[in-house]
């Protein structure tokens, strides 16, 4: 319960903030919302020599519309999500997933940024964002770069930030008409990471076809998973059950769980194929709309 | 009994409480919050390892860490004899380990520095070299022959700690070797922990010039407690304060004596200075009392009709390295043998073996009188799957069965005296108010379209209230229990008990019950638990037995006062006693209503106008042994459904009907069966300590040992019968545990209810959704 | 051991300044810096929800929150709501409906409760098992901290407060 | 054949923590030149990610220490290296590697079962392993330990490959100094200095070793 010593620094800039970062190495860490790394550093699992708080920096906390994508500043806080009449409208996906992060308190600290930066598979945001097709801004001595999001997750709690680098934006490409998506998981109980979840974006055409489909997949491998073959398996078909069944299964398969005490890695997989279905009914009831 | 006004509150009334003023300000005094000039703070050093060698313990590097003060290993406690202590069993249980550790989080080195910062940053310092040695975590493995040894330290060379039997073997190896049906289950009662939001803890006070030690201990048995330290320690009873201040739930958690008391108090008698030491979450689930882990096999003999002949249980009991079981003494395997519960059987046969494991000791009761919940389980389940090899309904079943109400007293062929009981009227109400037929139907339609729906019935007999001292002791205290009040000058009342309230409410129940005896309205009654040197010694509150003990002593006492009151009434109103009649609040005499004289009036004249001969004051004290236990009863019904494709269970409805006999306040009753019952369902769906291979604690924090919030917890239905306890001075029988101890087989039956077409015949807890889905995999229901 | 940081913030309304190391929780900054010990630690991995308090204005759990952020913020904890020497109507429904028992996991769930009803007055049951889900009691079963909260909202929309 | 076992035990006792990785691959070196690079510890130890072997006690015991670190997460184990069996005939080796966390929270043990075969021109090198961990991280990490198991021991594979093809092995002893940080994971080679000599007592304590400036596994 007592974290081990660490110094403190308070940067009010992005410029700052990343040459403090490049200053003390890899044992400094990034803080943003805390609720990932302040439970290891308590548990000692975690010890960064420094801490690099980020959160007086002013203009990373925004939801808006901007150049074909929706925008979301790496410092804004689920709870912003949770709340945003864009993202209540038009983000169905990004809002079923918002709510459903751990309980109401660790919401209002808790960062989009923060979570797909940590690279942990059992975060939601991440296999959200591989269903929305996001990039990712990185700002580091040298500037901005945008990494698309399929490039993003490297390996269990490692992804493609350099160390200098700090996730600074979350660009969304803005769907198009006759859009939906819904992030459906199962958790043992309220706070817990998932067992398993999916998330679904899909576009339909005129004629109610899938003209484009997004599907990823929580706490089931390594490192979050888009299930790349259950979206081909939408390609320009119509939602019949044969279609869902046949996308279910083909993320199912691309799922490489292990077994824990939620459950066996058949589990899991039966439990996304399950969950993939469920998801992709809602999704299209709401694009539907 | 003659239900009193609402301004005198006496029972049966739902009188706000009393404590929660302090509750809802922030201005509770837990024990944490205990905050002494010069303490100083203490972190414990525990085992990574289940069981292993300790080769050597070097503390340099962790001395060198500033504000470091004292650290203390098995060995420095070895020189004061300090290194072992006695566990409630019988057993003893390192403080600190010497030779070698037995579970992993077994306490090794206890540091102690002048903030919780050096204390914790010291503690990961201390360098313990071990050897690790073969783990045994299964019990069935621990009497192989090739089992390692666990307890070197005993005589015994095996790991066996007992065997317990009760009941006529013969007699019911007999009755099933002629009966018609006999059905059987394996069912594991699995290791759980009570976790009380508070953990444990304590701030331990040598004073060198008085030489009195005080501890602020989160005890629920103070009394008790201190005398454990003054036999263990030596110090003279008289100079042992305990005090339980305010206790934030203990569910029997909170029985044990735990080695980081007996190290704090080392620690402050060595450094002269107060000494706090607060687990964290994680230790308390990985090392303090667990409960149940009872590895149970129950058969029932029964006729073609369904009436049970006779029954034999089997069970192996897992206590871990030390047996820390919180039991009576004559009852190792504590009041398991009600396991034949509400029903008439001729015969029974029940035994239980002890065994040694590398896990942590305890064995204690999580919101349970002694292994009933183990009990109960049992037999609800075991009617259940009677039921199913029937074909029969397991309602009919029970109702055939039922001890009929004309019966009572009932001796049990285990032994036991049920002193009252109508288990027909709670069976009728609760199948009434749930709907069953309805659900029946229902569930019959659903079967047809493929869904999986389940009704679940426990028809559950509680034993709570220990004493009677004649058969109940721990340690060889004998299990009373004492209330002591006094009448101050104005009438208004401090009242003082041996048991201690950890969130039931005594503060508000106990003045409740003065009201009800003398009149006094319940709000200028003081109710003061926890410290010891002004309370009367009881044995505490835990197995429900704080209404059946201290509350019938408070009755005792306070007619005692009653009768004293009344000659100082006939002196005052120079009537004869003869001829004064009481109701509530006054004595007046017969025929004339008006010549009449209050108990304020009363207790004014027992100190400023005393009759002759009589002694000053109005005061008495208790000590109260029950005759007998108290059984209550209930029947639970549970309705659930089932996601085929994910497998999780949603409890649509929960009845329970409890019946505790009289109550005192039904507001509190209610509140405790809402409690118990999500600690009941909490059990039968979540939570498990487990262990690995070698003996790593699965569940070992909230992350995996899982609380369930409100949004997973069920709406919960409740509605009481009233069977008054026989011998209970005002008819009460005790109500904390029954809705956990009640509720395990109703959720558990309501699953395998579910699933029972499919040949589903039991399901051990907890379970979880992907237990329901293997099997749902297994029958080609899903996948 | 790192420097000491200088925190100053506002606490029920009272400003506060004091020093303590970066590793300092919250939680026991407020407890045994600032001595209020109403907001209690129940366990280590962010999960009970008794050490919550409102940083400006919004819930959080103070034993996931370093003192050091909380430089310059407001915070409130259970001390801090009654307001002219009257109980809150939160505090009032707690103890009119039975909705604690052993008192520990009080001080967050109104603090939680707090948030939730000034966000939205007239929650749902539904509502306020999901605004209280980051909040762990081990007696209660939640029903009555639920009736709690309905009589509090009822209340202050009779103009309790 | 390639397979991970997480083996579940019976009954209630939950799930083992005894990670099995059979592996089988193929390298395009003569066997007996990578039989003498994989009976040699020291050899091998520089590709076990973030593994160092910092000294050798007899002719089959070695000292060594390994730091995990996944994420936020480090873990610093010392301890010892043992070749239990070596059949330089068979071209068979078992090597034990266990080590306790610096900070008291657990252990971790090893058991590497290593055969060579010769196949057409190369060596099929056939690696059984089994990992069995103990304290803190198999309480807290079940959802992660199969998972840095398998990371690690893919670049156990990858490092193998390429130490046994760089131009020095055959000849010179392999370098005990740390080599460059070459993990996917943010696996990284450290020497443990500061607890090192924490151990012996040579220098005076500080609260946290791992942060000792001279740290040369620190990039």
């Amino acid at each position: 319960m007592i974290p081990p010593a660490f110094e403190y620094l308070r940067p009010k800039t992005l410029p700052e903030a990343v040459g403090l970062l490049q200053q003390h190495g890899d044992d400094a860490k990034i803080l943003s919302g805390g609720q990932s790394l302040i439970p290891m550093m308590k548990l000692r699992l975690a010890r960064p020599s420094h801490l690099i708080d980020i959160n007086r920096i002013a203009g990373l906390s925004y939801i808006k519309e901007d150049g074909g994508f929706l925008k979301i500043g790496g410092l804004t806080r689920e709870v912003e999500i949770e709340a945003s009449e864009l993202v209540r409208t038009k983000y169905p996906l990004l809002l079923d997933t918002a709510t459903v992060i751990a309980d109401p308190q660790v919401r209002n600290m808790a960062t989009v940024g923060g979570n797909l930066a940590h690279g942990d598979p059992a975060n939601d945001h991440p296999a959200t964002m591989l269903a929305l097709g996001a990039q990712i801004v990185a700002t580091g001595a040298k500037g901005e770069r945008v990494i698309a999001i399929d490039d993003f997750f490297v390996s269990l709690f490692t992804t493609s930030l350099e160390h200098g680098e700090i996730l600074t934006e979350i660009r969304i490409p803005i769907p198009p008409p006759k859009s939906g998506g819904a992030y459906l998981k199962l958790e043992r109980k309220v706070g817990d990471f998932a067992t398993a979840a999916v998330a679904v974006q899909i576009t339909l055409d005129g004629a109610g076809a899938v003209q484009k489909a997004g599907i990823g997949l929580t706490n089931v491998g390594p490192t979050p998973i888009r299930a790349r073959s259950a979206e081909a398996a939408l390609q320009g078909k119509k939602l019949d059950a044969a279609t869902i069944g046949a996308a279910a299964q083909a993320a199912a398969d691309a799922a490489q769980p292990s077994a824990d005490l939620r459950g066996p890695a058949e589990y899991k997989k039966g439990l996304i194929k399950e969950l993939t279905k469920r998801a992709l009914a809602r999704a299209a009831e709401r694009a539907g709309k | 009994m003659q239900k009193t006004s609402a301004e005198i509150s006496g029972m049966g009334h739902s009188m706000k409480r009393k404590e929660d003023g302090r509750f809802i300000q922030g201005k509770g005094n837990y024990v944490d919050d205990v905050n002494l000039p010069h303490m100083v703070y203490a972190q414990m050093v525990r085992s990574p390892y289940a069981h292993a060698r300790i080769k050597s313990i070097n503390t340099d590097a962790a001395k060198k860490v500033p504000g470091v003060l004292a650290i203390i290993t098995g060995e420095d406690l070895a020189k004061a004899n300090l290194a072992w202590m006695p566990t409630l069993s019988y057993d003893k249980q390192m403080v600190l380990a010497t030779g070698k550790v037995l579970f992993q989080a077994q306490e090794v080195a206890f540091v102690v520095a002048e903030d919780r910062y050096a204390a914790a940053d010291a503690a990961e310092l201390v360098e313990v070299d071990y050897e690790e040695l073969p783990v045994l975590v299964d019990p069935h493995k621990a009497m192989d022959a090739d089992a390692p040894l666990l307890r070197d330290d005993r005589t015994e060379k095996n790991n066996k700690i007992f065997h317990w039997e009760v009941g006529d073997k013969a007699a019911t190896d007999k009755a099933f070797k002629e009966a018609a049906v006999v059905s059987k289950v394996d069912a594991l009662s699995p290791r759980c922990h009570p976790a009380p939001l508070e953990t444990c803890g304590c701030v331990a006070d040598y004073n060198k010039a008085t030489e009195r030690l005080t501890v602020w201990l989160t005890s629920q048995a103070p009394h008790a407690h201190r005398t454990v330290f003054a036999l263990v320690g030596g110090i003279p009873e008289q100079n042992i304060r305990i005090i339980s201040p305010d206790i934030g739930g203990g569910f029997g958690n909170k029985v044990p004596v735990y080695p980081g008391y007996v190290c704090a108090v080392v620690a402050s008698l060595t450094l002269g200075r107060p000494v706090k030491w607060i687990e964290t979450r994680s230790e308390n689930l990985q090392s303090t009392g667990f409960a149940r882990d009872y590895h149970m096999t129950a058969e029932v003999a029964a006729d073609k009709d369904g009436k049970v002949k006779a029954m034999r249980v089997k069970t192996l009991a897992d206590h871990g390295a030390f047996n820390a079981a919180a039991q009576p003494t004559k009852f190792p395997a504590g009041l398991f043998s009600i396991c034949t519960g509400s029903y008439d059987f001729p015969n029974a046969f029940c035994e239980v073996d002890g065994v040694y494991t590398n896990k942590a000791p305890g064995g204690i009761a999580y919101r349970c009188s002694f292994r009933v919940t183990e009990a109960a389980y049992l037999i609800e389940r075991v009617m259940d799957v009677l039921a199913d090899d029937l074909k029969m309904d397991p309602v009919e079943l029970r109702k055939k069965n039922f001890i009929p109400a004309a019966k009572f007293p009932y001796k049990s062929p285990l032994g036991w005296t049920y002193d009252s009981g109508d288990y027909h009227a709670a069976m009728k109400l609760a199948l009434d108010t749930v709907g069953y037929d309805a659900l029946l139907k229902e569930q019959a339609e659903k079967r047809k379209k493929g869904e999986l729906m389940g009704i679940g019935i426990s028809s559950f007999t509680e034993i709570v209230g220990a004493g009677p001292a004649h058969t109940f002791d721990i340690l060889g205290i004998k299990m009373f229990d004492s209330a002591e009040i006094r009448i101050h000058p104005t009438g208004k009342a401090i009242c003082r008990m041996g048991t201690k309230s950890q969130g039931q409410g005594h503060e508000t129940t106990y003045a409740q019950i003065v009201a009800q005896e003398l009149g006094i309205p319940a709000k200028d009654v003081q109710v003061e638990e926890g410290d010891t040197d002004t309370a009367p010694y009881g044995l505490g509150t835990y197995a429900s037995r704080s209404t059946p003990t201290s509350g019938a002593a408070t009755a005792m006492a306070a007619r005692k006062i009653r009768e004293k009151a009344k000659k100082i009434a006939a002196f005052l109103l120079e009537a004869s006693e003869e001829d004064l009649e009481w109701e509530p609040g006054k004595f007046f005499v017969k025929g004339a209503p008006s010549k009449a004289k209050t108990i304020q009036e009363i207790a004014f004249a027992a100190y400023t106008n005393i009759p002759p001969g009589l002694e000053a004051g109005l005061e008495a004290v208790d000590y109260y042994d029950p005759p007998n236990l108290t059984f209550p009863f209930g029947t639970y019904i549970a309705v659930v459904d089932i996601d085929k494709g994910t497998g999780e269970i949603k409890v649509r409805r929960f009845v329970a009907v409890d019946d505790c006999g009289n109550i005192i306040n039904p507001m509190i009753v209610e509140g405790q069966i809402h409690g118990g019952l999500t600690e009941g369902f909490a059990i039968a769906f979540m939570q498990e300590i487990g262990y690995d291979e070698n003996g790593n604690v699965q569940g070992g924090t909230f992350m995996d040992y899982l609380i369930p919030t409100a949004v997973e917890t069920p709406h919960w239905e409740t509605g009481k019968t009233t069977t008054p306890s026989p011998h209970h001075p005002f008819g009460a029988k005790g109500v904390g545990e029954s809705p956990t101890v009640g509720s395990p087989g109703a959720f558990v039956n309501a699953v395998v209810d579910a699933l029972s077409h499919l040949g589903v015949k039991h399901i051990d807890m907890p379970i979880t959704p992907w237990k329901v889905w293997n099997i749902l995999k297994e029958k080609g229901i899903t996948g | 051991m790192a420097k000491k940081e200088l925190i100053k913030l506002k606490i029920n309304g009272a400003e506060r300044e004091v020093a303590a190391e970066p590793r300092m929780l919250l939680v026991y900054f407020i407890r045994e810096q600032l001595g209020l010990t109403g907001t209690h630690v129940g366990c280590d991995t962010s999960n009970c929800g008794a050490c919550t308090v409102l940083m400006n204005g919004k819930t959080v759990k103070s034993c996931t929150v370093f003192a050091v952020q909380a430089d310059g913020a407001e915070i409130m904890t259970v001390e801090g709501l009654p307001s002219n020497g009257a109980l809150h109507p939160l505090q009032e429904g707690f103890k009119e409906e039975h909705g604690l028992q052993c008192g520990f996991c009080t001080p967050g769930m109104l603090m939680s409760s707090y948030a939730l009803l000034k966000k939205n007055p007239n929650p749902t049951e539904a509502e306020i098992r999901w605004g209280i889900s980051g909040n762990l009691c081990r007696c209660t079963g939640y029903q009555n901290i639920v009736k709690a909260v309905q009589f509090a909202s009822k209340k202050m929309a009779q103009g309790g407060k | 054949m390639e397979g991970v076992e997480h083996s579940e035990g019976e009954g209630n006792y939950g799930l083992s923590m005894a990670i099995k990785i059979e592996k089988t691959f193929r390298v395009d070196e003569p066997v007996e030149k990578v039989w003498a690079f994989l009976s040699d510890p020291k050899k091998v130890g520089v590709c076990v990610p973030g593994a160092q072997i910092t000294e050798q006690v007899d002719e089959r015991t070695y000292k060594g220490a390994i730091r995990v670190k996944v994420g936020p997460s480090v873990t610093d184990y010392k301890g010892e290296v043992q070749i239990v069996r070596k059949d330089d005939a068979a071209h068979e080796i078992e090597i034990l590697g266990k080590g306790q966390d610096v900070r008291g929270k657990g252990s971790a043990s090893m058991k590497m079962t290593g055969k060579l075969c010769s196949v057409d021109g190369g060596t099929e090198v056939i690696n059984i392993s089994e990992l069995n961990v103990v304290g803190i991280l198999a309480q807290m990490g079940s959802r992660v330990i199969q998972e840095v198991s398998n990371i690690m021991f893919e670049q156990f594979v990858a490092n193998f490959k390429k130490q046994l093809q760089s131009p020095d092995v055959a000849g010179t002893e392999a370098t005990t100094a740390a080599a460059k940080p070459i993990s996917a994971v943010g696996v990284a080679f450290s020497a443990l200095r500061a607890a090192v000599t924490r151990h012996s007592g040579s220098e005076e304590a500080k609260p946290d070793p791992a942060k000792s400036p001279g740290d040369p596994g620190a990039k």
